[in-house]
């Protein structure tokens, strides 16, 4: 197997397919399972007036929040947000647009996007605003609204473990918008945490194949950020 | 005097069934959790992409990689299982799920909720609220009967709607409420009252119609 | 946990839920991960008219075969059929109607009816047969089918791996049809090949979670059908 | 004279490019498999779920479990990966297998493709093959120029379509075409003869129209 999907590093891994106004896709659920590293290489990278599709927006300094201190982001496409001030800042100002989509529409959006389905229908946001300018049909006595598949001309993804394939596997519940955010990228790029040899992980186990995987950098040993700590004693 | 927040949690246990996967929201619908019957076997959902959901961690045992829909640290346990954001609303927005228990800020006498934003204030999103409302069998609303004394039980929503006719009951500090939807037209009825919470007490701090099926 | 799914054999698994006219799902493809001997078991239950949704229609004397040996069968749902002669002569002679559905439309549908979709747009099949009847429509210059969503009164899965709380693996490409109609039964009765404790699977690896299934029984040591054996000679 | 199937195949796979994902029908498609270019990663796709697919297995290593969308029985690789149907067709409608071939009925000038069915005999169904024809990045048909002497490239395909407007290159056992969908219609050139054939051999076993591109 060759090495052809793997850079040395997350700059080098974006290089030549950033550019200003492009839409991009980034994996995790708050801070959990987000692709940081590739997050940071944005930053650094400059790349303006971004449209973000993204579960959230990280927090102030982790995350897509450093992309909104920078003010690279124009658009977020998100079910929630407004863990971090520079968010509420830029919002309330009208310096940056929010799309609000419910969780498991933004989901099956991207799903739909990655899977060739321009369009589906759900009964969620049926009579709201979600639905509004939007076709609702009926179907067997019950309303449903159209919703549009979703791609991205590049797609973040964050996994635990590759292989030079680019089969991916993901932690617990660090999976979250990752898989259909791989499939959905014009070009994805994913880090990951492990990095093995084709034939390492069970053809059985693995949840994104490699198939849609372009671009991937090893980044062995991040930090991982805990937004809610909650625990229970030991009695 | 009227129900607790941990009474309220209590009186929405009693809706669990032996077998029930069911979504439990932040805040008061968290705490139901503890009032599982013994014996009763409840697969808890979490949207972000979890199955069989654990309780907190032992200090020191958090695990990043292992958070709920509130984003807070969690467990797994033997039947827990783990799957995509995609594949989690598939479950349900397809009916598969047996219990959502939400909060609110208001809910309207045909069954209309609205929980998710007030206009000219800051907005940050319906996150699964949406889905979970449309998609699961049983939605039951906990919240507090008034706002500071402003009714939230009402005849409309005047915030924008979660979803459309989509309780099925409403679990207050002062009583339960249950929506009938057989009909051509919802009925609320009121089936219960809180401990020392009389109909009278009800009727005056509800704006919604509802019958008394006590 | 307790045993609430687990049935002693495929007859009782099936009690009480087979009626005439009813709409079946099996999996498969092929000969390969077929719910075998529930089939057997909707054979001795003597219920008739059956609408079955399946990728194949067996061979003859194995799977679905059996069932349309015995004429249980009145509708097929598939994509592609007719290895065996008895469905050749039924459908021939007008005993057997046949809906012929491309085979991603037909996992499409029938993972859209698990998941809440009544319907979605695909390019599949826009200028043939297929698309007669039903709406096609043109987003961003192309023209698309819409298909609906499927479900079934009952679900036959076959599965390599279960655990008492129903959570599934597959083997190899036994997995095929067998996810989705597992989410796309109002009751998925399951045979497995090994059946454990939970927390015996990892749950980063489980296909199907238990939410999905009703009941379950371990038929250890199935016979597993070849249907094109094809080899190349040790050098 | 005129190309073998072991031929046709070999040209086929001239169009194989390093790093591609490929899904070969059965037949003489199936036989491109044996010509991929040695140092070049081809990973083949089966339809029915599953990825890197290997070579059949030696004898009595046949595993049931372990078959290609032809029903046979195959090997995997250490790149395999298996997945659900549904998730086989996500990769295959959603665009991400860059060639498909295989072969056809008939084939005409606007770049139709027929393949699954014959009015009045008996019909076995369409497999994935529309699917696949509407949903991967090139189709490639591989086909006797000819039904024993009657054409199988038309003006316009008679036989019910799999696909409107899909072929992007037909190999025949003498010669190879290419359509350009650029402009406003599709054109069909010829760009190759196999050995030995002439263009007027082609001219007059083919009845669609073509441009000259040799």
């Amino acid at each position: 197997m060759s090495d052809r999907k793997i850079y040395a590093d997350a700059k080098t891994a974006l290089e030549g397919i950033l550019k200003d106004d492009m839409t991009l896709m980034s994996g995790g659920f708050g801070l959990c399972g987000i692709p940081e590293t590739l997050i940071e290489a944005v930053k650094d990278s400059g790349v303006k007036g971004l449209t973000v599709i993204s579960n959230n927006a990280g927090v102030d300094g982790i995350g897509l929040g450093v992309l909104l201190e920078s003010k690279q982001i124009s658009t977020m496409v998100s079910s929630y947000v407004g863990e971090n001030k520079m968010f509420a800042e830029q919002y309330l100002n009208g310096d940056l647009e929010v799309v609000f989509t419910p969780q498991g529409t933004l989901s099956e959006q991207i799903r739909a996007g990655g899977a060739g389905i321009p369009a589906f229908f759900t009964k969620t946001g049926v009579g709201t605003l979600v639905a509004e300018g939007k076709e609702v049909r009926n179907f067997d006595g019950e309303d449903y609204v159209m919703e549009m598949g979703l791609t991205a001309d590049v797609a973040l993804v964050h996994a635990y473990m590759a292989d030079k394939e680019g089969n991916l596997v993901f932690r617990k519940t660090a999976r979250n918008f990752n898989p259909m955010m791989a499939t959905a990228g014009k070009i994805t790029v994913v880090e990951v945490e492990h990095l093995v040899e084709p034939g390492e992980i069970d053809p059985d186990h693995i949840v994104v194949p490699g198939v849609y995987v372009q671009r991937i950098v090893h980044v062995p040993n991040p930090v991982k950020h805990i937004e809610k700590r909650t625990t229970r004693p030991r009695n | 005097m009227a129900w607790t927040r941990e009474q309220m949690a209590q009186r929405a246990a009693q809706e669990l069934e032996d077998g029930f996967y069911v979504n439990l929201g932040i805040g008061i619908p968290t705490l139901v959790s503890n009032y599982i019957p013994e014996g009763m076997e409840i697969q808890l959902q979490s949207e972000n992409g979890m199955l069989g959901m654990g309780p907190f961690p032992y200090e020191g045992e958090e695990d990043a990689d292992l958070i709920n829909a509130g984003k807070q640290t969690v467990t797994e346990l033997p039947t827990t299982s783990y799957f995509s954001n995609a594949d989690s609303f598939a479950m349900i927005r397809g009916g598969h799920i047996n219990l959502s228990i939400l909060g609110a800020m208001q809910v309207a006498e045909n069954a209309d909720l609205a929980n998710w934003m007030i206009p000219g204030k800051m907005v940050k999103g319906m996150g699964g609220a949406m889905d979970l409302v449309a998609g699961v069998k049983k939605v039951i609303v906990v919240m507090e009967h008034t706002a500071k004394g402003t009714p939230k039980l009402l005849k409309t929503c005047n915030l924008p709607l979660t979803g459309q006719g989509v309780v099925d009951m409403v679990i207050t500090d002062m009583a339960v409420f249950a929506f009938d939807k057989e009909g051509e037209e919802v009925t609320m009825k009121l089936i219960e009252l809180a401990d020392g919470v009389t109909l009278e007490d009800v009727e005056a701090t509800t704006e919604a119609e509802f019958i008394v099926a006590l």
